[in-house]
């Protein structure tokens, strides 16, 4: 029973992303003054490269890619527990799993592009691996003091301990969560930090050789890790208690990280791995000493 | 600065002097107008002027055009050389003969020469000796005779490649108009 | 007697083996029959517990040995690895002696791990790092000398360190057996601890004694080195858990804060080995930093003292011993096939070696420690002891390092097998039989310890539970601390299942062509069969400026400061005995004057 | 029981017969220094039982001590006049593979083999003087035989700063001969307490400084880098197997018999520190690899002394066994090397390092008994000196002297150093190949040997060591049996 | 069948060929006053990704080659739109030695646009016409590119040594 369960849970989160990605497109586009596509635009884009016929892959990996990127995604959303109910009943997601999966599915694309031998490509995935070692780490201690504050490492009882409003983390770390805010950016790979998939430097980077049906599972592996990011965040900050204020939790966290993509340029690599040595960083180690100072 | 009505052109008869002093009667020198100056020159002549006038001052190499006088059988290779400080311009003009004259390269004099030399190599023909790379510029795979030259007919060669059979019949209906001035074309 | 049975077996195969040298058949199939002989009898004759006195009675020296279920561990990582090294060294064209050393140089590597006292201690480490010098000498590439010299000098550095330490533990102690010196006074055990430590930590390369491992690493033979690398260093591990555990057992009560230094030392070492790493344009060097930086963990593992931490740092040695030495594997298959280590000429090698593709594959998955392969459960168990010993920084620096994992794995997957292929490996063939027996042997560990870590848990925490009070709850599956809970086989489980989904998905949708190799997008500007489209070398080039400075530094310079300082005594000493026989007589008239002239007072 | 005496009158007998023989041949002589070595080995060995506990004393003519000169054996120069033999016996079979024009090599060698067997075994101080010095002139002969610049240097300097030494030797004899009217050093030995302190103090700095020279300590080893540089292969090993354990022996005999291990003995340990870091510290520049050699030879001496003295600090017998046994050790070893040295470099006398590149690989027999010979004197661990440098440093430990303990071990760090250069270099590269005879090669072989299978099972050695450092440790025994009841 | 037609017609990704002058009018169609993309036409990187190519002017010989390129690299169903008069008979470069006359000849075109580089509106007008076409499912120009191959490559061949300038792989 719970695997039927857990793909309805997928079908509902893909389609949901593919509605936030909606709304990007119109938000942006309200900014820039014009009126930007209806919401659903990015299901028709979707339904058309699956109706792709002839499309053209450069070897066994290269079409494995999107398959590898898309099950890397998905397995992180059933180990992340959206609201207080997990997709597996019997597993509470932990953070450190959740945190390794994550990186699956860059890997697996990173796989696949290499195996087109465009140096767009190669290049966007030396960018997006390093851009990693920038975000990432500052993601992890920005999460770490809430974590260690509710001595667990399981998400899941993070998420019954924040319970009612005065108890959530953004509330108790500001500092860290301001961190992770700027960890997410990068990690969503948006505007600011959007270097590996900067269409006008490397085409479209990781993407340059993929067509049709490749890039459909490739719009669904970047819906899902919308919402999965966006919910990792929310789930460790406020902790939801049911499932729909985990999406509409994800709702703002993703309006305030578009509305920043719309209006930033975009850094140079080093500048963006620099960047995140910056602030965040000093942001990141005031969180953890406060944990240590207020405990 | 106008002196008793003439502008003076103190720096074009300084140059004009020069020329005529170094090169004596081996090179027409005359100044068309304000900071204009028309030398014309042998074949053999042409690089110690331009290597003359580029330790005078003149370090700007402009352009490098090529006229085809298809009448008196001759091409003309005009250098053009601007000095900033002068805030003068001087085209040396050299004539060749059309049929497979070859000309030396200017390229150890001004490098900018290179690329305007293969350009004519490829649009007139011109044989610059010395230069490394003449070969193919800008069109591609071009087999036919260099098309800028006069006695190379446009339309036949479009007709021929793109066959399309009666050109001129076929994209203008209408007989050619009379020409009356700028927004009148109806 | 069997231990001192196995190591006659090993020695004897080395021997016979370098006197059968030229007869190459012959020759492998006697150190196959040795190896796989030691390898069998270890694991069926030996048994913890046992003294196998040797009783080498020298003057006072008792050479008593002993088998401790630790040394067990590593003996079976050992001589596995051994193996799969011994197989495949069979492609490579090397003569009787390499592998006499190679079979000494186990025999050295076992008989540290039966060794009771210290002295039969230092006489096995020291024949281990002896054989596998002379090794390192005899590798191919114009800089193998250098590397070799560099390698004993640091060996020896920690031998004499060791022994300087076994020396004083001797004097104040009078007992040359490896027992607990937390007893005495004063900060001497300190000392002793640190002079212990010092050959261990230059076996594991940690940060400021690790100059020696990338040019050992890369300039020994190809598969000398998956052995050097996995095995040999496990040395050094080995060498952790005595002097933390037997010599010094009250160390976390007396020094604490020397725990916290040799924890953060690993971090260091782990992260800035990563970042050296992924600057490598030559895949074994870079393999060599990887190394450095995967042992790295395993001294913070130490380093943190607790008892889960100290089972995942020894999960990780198995973990590295089998990880690093896949990979050291296919890149020697590579070697084999291309005649190369640069990154810059390879590429475009997963149509000609997919094996060896896979292999590849599914080291960096484990290098990386993504779940469902081996690499995983160690560091989650790291983290979680981090975590319980509220070092928040630590766990931070850690979780930088692992990052480094993935830039430097995937470079190395990228610049080898992915891309354009050259003209020149248009025809070569996959890997030979022994490089594809030995990936093929080390991927069934990498996923049935990785899902079900349970197997070797069991082992290592009846070692360490010996020492620290046990908070682990484990069975075979799945594994909870007091922080969290982890069921492994489920990962893996779910990962499979959502792979078959998406490739359903995958195989609907219409059909795909297969587009040549320049059918690429350059801005639909002509490319022909041979333009470089390899992104091969410098492949994070663009990190230097990121980093700038930090990554100038080296210990190479403090290192070549105090070696100017010693040429500079030479230099002075040489001049005394420049000069004639006036000069020298002089010395002597002038030395007989001043004994006098002291001695005169007592006249 | 053949008397001992015999050794010392056959080795001069036949070392005054070989310009005779060498009338009614050119090929006799180089036969006469291996027969005349034998037989002196198989008369010595025949001799073992006979060394009961103490001494063993022939009398020559009859006469008693402390009259006439007589010969005092104990198991301690029993086992060196063996060792000399044993080495010397060795070396005249190497010379057989070599052409000499001049049969008087032959003479200096056997004169030089009669020297070292005398000074071990006299029991009568002036007759010691008398063979060290024939021991140096002959040895002065051997280094000036190499006949180019270099050796005639070398051999210069070895003569002025020896005859010196021999002769500050000679003024200390006399002075305690004027204090204690005989000559036998049993006798000295049971005198010393009556002897004025001053005296006493300054016949042993005499003595310090005649034997330094032969001992190579600090300042007075100026000329030994030159000697074994300048001299031929052979003649160093020679320099450094025989004639300096001799020196090492008189040492002890001397300064631990005699004097009973007081005065001069704390001298000699800062003299033989100063000596070993110096030594270690200027073969640490150096390209050529002979001069390299010598250094480390001379500062294996000055750890030798340096052994005797801490003896004489804090001494028990284990101390005594580490000195005998690194003097073993030293004399295969730098035997080994000198000789192996020679034929890598196919006796061309360059024995640069950028020379040598790649000679190890070329000819790799040669290379491995170079690399025996290096690492047995490093110290690694299949090899016999592993085991003395262990228990140099046991012994020092149980002295207790953990800085010197520790400073040792920085210094062998410097000496693996370049010994560690010399060996890389040796195997990389492509080298020469020289054509190198068998009887070369067989000795070196056996020398090699010796270092491996002491090394795997050392226990014979530790026993003879042992028992021989017992006999020079009871000094009472030693007087007691020579003087019998005087 | 008949939800991809609708989804592509919906949601056209463009490939915007740059040549000639007619790229000055896609800046204003793209951005606020004309907004191409509440029809979900976005500009797409590489031919991969789209299915509408726009060739804006003239094409000399030396670019046909390369849109024939990024043609054959479009996945199909794929669109051409040929903006301004010199696609359809050459234009102004009616008689010049370089440029070609009729694109058809050489690519399969779906819709024009006439005018001497069309305004937005008219271009704004061509998407809504291409949109209808794909929905009713008439617009397969690109069926005609795969039946009759050769003929296209026929006329290729007139203008360029097609041999030399072609992707070799199977199709």
């Amino acid at each position: 029973m719970s695997i039927l369960y857990f793909f309805l849970y997928l079908l509902l989160v893909t389609v949901i992303g593919l509605l936030y990605m909606g709304v990007a497109r119109k938000v942006t586009a309200h900014i820039q003054n014009r009126y930007g596509p209806p919401i659903y635009q990015p299901i028709l884009d979707v339904l058309k490269l699956f109706g792709k016929r002839h499309t053209v892959t450069h070897g066994v990996m290269h079409s494995l890619g999107p398959v590898i990127a898309y099950t890397g995604i998905a397995s992180t959303l059933l180990f992340l527990p959206l609201g207080n109910h997990t997709p597996l009943l019997h597993f509470k997601g932990d953070l450190f799993v959740v945190l390794y999966l994550l990186v699956v599915g860059p890997l697996g694309m990173a796989l696949g592009a290499g195996e087109s031998s465009n140096p767009n490509a190669t290049i966007a995935m030396a960018r997006a691996l390093s851009l990693m070692l920038g975000y990432e780490i500052i993601f992890f201690m920005a999460t770490l003091p809430v974590f260690y504050h509710y001595h667990t490492a399981s998400i899941y009882k993070v998420i019954q301990a924040q319970g009612v409003f005065p108890h959530w983390g953004a509330i108790i770390f500001p500092i860290s969560f301001l961190a992770a805010l700027f960890a997410l950016q990068g990690m969503m790979g948006e505007k600011p930090f959007e270097i590996a998939i900067a269409p006008h430097e490397i085409a479209s980077g990781p993407m340059v050789e993929y067509g049709g049906k490749y890039l459909g599972l490739l719009q669904l592996w970047h819906a899902v890790g919308i919402i999965v990011e966006t919910g990792l965040l929310v789930d460790i900050f406020f902790g939801p208690q049911n499932i729909i204020w985990f999406f509409i939790g994800t709702f703002i966290v993703f309006y305030v990280v578009i509305l920043v993509n719309a209006v930033m340029p975009r850094f140079r690599i080093e500048q963006a791995v620099r960047f995140y040595w910056g602030i965040p960083l000093l942001l990141a180690i005031l969180g953890i000493l406060q944990v240590y100072i207020w405990r | 600065m106008l002196k008793n009505g003439v502008l003076k052109m103190k720096n074009e008869e300084q140059i004009k002097k020069d020329i005529e002093t170094t090169f004596g009667e081996l090179v027409k020198v005359h100044i068309k107008r304000r900071h204009r100056i028309k030398v014309d020159a042998p074949k053999n002549m042409t690089l110690p002027i331009l290597a003359y006038l580029k330790q005078r001052g003149f370090h700007q190499f402009t352009l490098l055009t090529c006229v085809d006088w298809i009448k008196k059988g001759m091409f003309e290779l005009v250098y053009n050389l601007y000095s900033l400080d002068y805030n003068v311009h001087v085209l040396v003009s050299t004539h060749i003969n059309r049929e497979n004259e070859s000309m030396p390269t200017a390229i150890n004099i001004y490098e900018m020469a290179f690329d305007y030399e293969r350009e004519i190599h490829e649009m007139f023909g011109v044989e610059f000796e010395g230069h490394p790379r003449l070969g193919e510029f800008l069109l591609e795979d071009w087999k036919g005779m260099p098309p800028m030259r006069k006695d190379f007919d446009t339309r036949a060669y479009v007709e021929e490649k793109f066959n399309v059979k009666d050109l001129t019949k076929e994209l203008f209906t209408r007989k050619e108009q009379p020409y009356r001035g700028p927004g009148s074309n109806g | 007697m069997a231990m001192f049975l196995l190591l006659l077996i090993i020695g004897l195969t080395g021997l016979l083996a370098f006197i059968l040298g030229p007869i190459k058949v012959l020759r492998n199939i006697i150190s196959l029959i040795g190896a796989i002989g030691g390898l069998l009898y270890f694991v069926f004759k030996i048994r913890p517990g046992q003294a196998y006195a040797l009783n080498i009675k020298i003057y006072n020296v008792h050479f008593g040995t002993g088998m401790s279920a630790l040394s067990i561990f590593f003996g079976i990582i050992l001589l596995g690895l051994f193996l799969i090294f011994l197989i495949a060294s069979f492609h490579e064209d090397n003569d009787g002696a390499y592998y006499m050393f190679s079979f000494f140089s186990l025999l050295g590597a076992l008989g540290v791990l039966f060794a009771k006292d210290l002295i039969s201690f230092f006489f096995f480490f020291e024949t281990m790092s002896l054989f596998s010098f002379l090794i390192v000498l005899k590798g191919n590439g114009e800089t193998s000398h250098r590397s070799a010299f560099k390698y004993v000098m640091w060996s020896a550095f920690g031998a004499y360190a060791f022994l300087l330490g076994t020396f004083l533990k001797v004097n104040y102690t009078h007992s040359v057996m490896i027992t607990d010196i937390s007893y005495l006074g004063g900060n001497i055990k300190l000392w002793i601890l640190i002079l212990l430590l010092t050959p261990f930590m230059v076996k594991t390369a940690l940060m400021p004694f690790h100059l020696w491992a990338p040019g050992a690493y890369t300039d020994s033979k190809d598969t000398y080195t998956v052995f050097l690398s996995g095995g040999l260093s496990k040395i050094g591990v080995f060498g952790y858990f005595i002097a933390l555990f037997n010599v010094f057992s009250q160390i976390a009560v007396l020094y604490p804060w020397l725990l916290k230094v040799f924890a953060y030392i690993g971090a260091i070492t782990a992260s800035l080995a990563g970042i050296y790493a992924f600057m490598q344009d030559d895949a074994k060097k870079l393999l060599a930093y990887s190394s450095i930086s995967q042992l790295g963990y395993v001294a913070v593992g130490f380093g943190v003292y607790s008892h889960f931490s100290v089972v995942a740092a020894l999960f990780h040695a198995l973990g590295h011993a089998v990880f690093e030495s896949l990979l050291f594997l296919v890149v020697a298959g590579v070697y084999y096939r291309t005649k190369t280590h640069d990154l810059r000429k390879m590429g475009g090698l997963i149509k000609k070696m997919p094996l060896s593709f896979i292999g590849l594959l599914f080291g960096i998955i484990a290098t990386s420690g993504i779940p469902p392969t081996i690499g995983f459960p160690s560091k989650w168990l790291l983290y979680e002891a981090i975590i319980l010993k509220n070092d928040l920084f630590l766990v931070s620096l850690v979780f930088f390092a692992s990052i480094t994992a993935f830039l430097y794995s995937y470079k190395l997957i990228h610049s080898i097998f992915l891309g354009k292929l050259h003209k020149e490996h248009e025809h070569i063939k996959e890997a030979p039989f022994g490089y594809g027996f030995g990936i093929v042997v080390l991927l069934i560990p990498l996923f049935v310890l990785g899902t079900n870590p349970g197997i070797v848990v069991k082992p290592i925490d009846y070692i360490v539970r010996f020492y620290l009070k046990p908070d682990l709850a484990y069975n075979l599956t799945n594994m909870t601390t007091p922080l969290g809970h982890v069921n492994f086989p489920a990962i893996g489980i779910t990962m499979t299942l959502l792979f078959t989904l998406s490739f359903i998905i995958y195989l609907i949708f219409g059909k795909s062509y297969r587009a040549a190799q320049e059918d690429n997008y350059t801005a639909t500007e002509w490319i022909d069969k041979d333009f470089g489209l390899h992104y091969g070398g410098e492949f994070y080039g663009f990190m230097r400026k990121a980093f700038g400075k930090p990554l100038t530094w080296s210990f190479e310079k403090i290192l070549n400061a105090c070696l100017k300082v010693v040429s500079f005594l030479g230099e002075i000493a040489r001049g005394f005995y420049m000069g004639d026989a006036r000069v020298y007589l002089f010395y002597i008239i002038l030395f007989f004057a001043i004994i006098v002239y002291i001695m005169g007072g007592k006249l | 029981m053949v008397s001992p005496i015999l050794v010392i009158a056959l080795t001069l007998f036949l070392a005054f017969s070989i310009p005779l023989l060498h009338m009614l041949s050119k090929k006799l002589p180089p036969f006469v220094p291996p027969l005349a070595t034998l037989i002196n080995l198989w008369i010595l060995i025949t001799n073992i039982k006979h060394v009961g506990e103490g001494a063993m004393l022939i009398t020559t003519a009859g006469l008693k001590p402390p009259i006439a000169i007589n010969l005092a054996i104990d198991k301690f120069s029993l086992l060196f006049a063996i060792l000399i033999q044993v080495i010397g016996f060795l070396l005249s079979i190497y010379y057989l593979s070599q052409e000499r024009k001049d049969m008087r090599f032959y003479m200096l060698f056997l004169l030089n083999i009669l020297g070292a067997s005398g000074i071990v075994m006299t029991g009568d101080l002036f007759n010691s003087f008398v063979f060290l010095e024939i021991l140096e002139i002959s040895s002065f002969g051997l280094v000036a035989s190499g006949k180019d610049k270099k050796a005639l240097e070398g051999g210069f300097k070895y003569m002025m700063i020896g005859a010196i030494g021999s002769s500050l030797y000679l003024l200390g004899i006399i002075v305690l001969y004027l204090s204690t009217g005989t000559l036998n050093m049993a006798h000295i030995a049971k005198l010393m307490p009556s002897i004025p302190d001053s005296v006493k103090l300054f016949s042993s700095i005499l003595f310090l400084i005649g034997i330094g020279v032969e001992v190579e300590l600090f300042p007075l080893n100026a000329w030994a880098p030159d000697a074994y540089q300048g001299a031929m292969d052979e003649i160093s090993t020679q320099l450094s197997s025989i004639i300096s354990k001799t020196g090492i022996y008189l040492a002890a005999r001397i300064f631990l018999t005699i004097y009973g291990g007081l005065y001069a003995t704390n001298i000699i340990f800062y003299l033989a520190i100063t000596t070993f870091i110096v030594a270690e510290l200027a073969a640490l520049m150096q390209k050529n690899v002979k001069r390299m050699l010598a250094y480390s030879s001379v500062g294996q001496m000055g750890l030798l002394m340096l052994i005797l003295s801490v003896f004489a600090k804090r001494g028990d017998v284990f101390v005594l066994t580490t000195a005998i046994l690194l003097a073993l050790n030293h004399a295969f070893g730098k035997g080994l090397l000198f000789l192996s040295l020679g034929s890598l470099t196919g006796n061309t006398r360059n024995y640069d390092i950028e020379d040598l590149k790649g000679a190890g690989r070329a000819n790799p027999v040669l290379g491995f008994l170079f690399a025996t010979g290096v690492l047995s004197i490093i110290g690694m661990p299949i090899f016999f000196g592993f085991w003395s440098k262990i228990s140099l440093l046991i012994s020092i430990m149980k002295a207790n002297l953990m800085y010197l303990l520790a400073l040792l071990l920085l210094v062998f760090l410097v000496e693996l150093y370049y010994y560690a250069n010399v060996i890389v270099n040796l195997f990389k590269g492509e080298g020469k190949k020289y054509r190198i005879g068998v009887i070369p090669v067989s000795v070196m072989l056996l020398f090699a040997l010796s270092l491996i299978v002491f090394g795997l099972w050392p226990h014979p050695v530790f026993k003879i060591a042992q028992n021989a450092a017992a006999s020079l440790m009871e000094r009472s025994m030693y007087i007691s049996s020579i003087l019998g009841g005087m | 069948m008949k939800l991809f037609n609708f989804s592509q017609s919906r949601s056209l990704w463009m490939m915007h060929f740059c040549t000639g002058c007619g790229a000055m009018e896609m800046p204003p169609t793209m951005t606020s006053r004309f907004d191409m993309e509440r029809f979900g036409i976005i500009p797409m990187a590489t031919p991969r990704q789209s299915d509408l190519l726009l060739i804006t002017g003239y094409l000399t010989i030396k670019t046909l080659k390369r849109v024939v390129r990024a043609y054959e690299q479009m996945p199909t169903p794929r669109y051409v739109l040929g903006f301004g008069s010199c696609t359809i008979n050459g234009g102004m470069y009616w008689d010049s030695y370089n440029v070609i006359k009729k694109l058809e000849l050489y690519i399969p075109v779906d819709i024009y646009i006439n005018g001497c580089m069309p305004r937005p509106e008219a271009i704004i007008d061509a998407f809504l016409k291409l949109r209808e076409m794909i929905a009713k499912g008439e617009a397969n120009a690109w069926k005609k590119y795969i039946e009759n191959y050769e003929w296209y490559k026929k006329n290729q061949s007139e203008v360029f040594d097609v041999e030399k300038w072609s992707i070799k792989n199977e199709k």
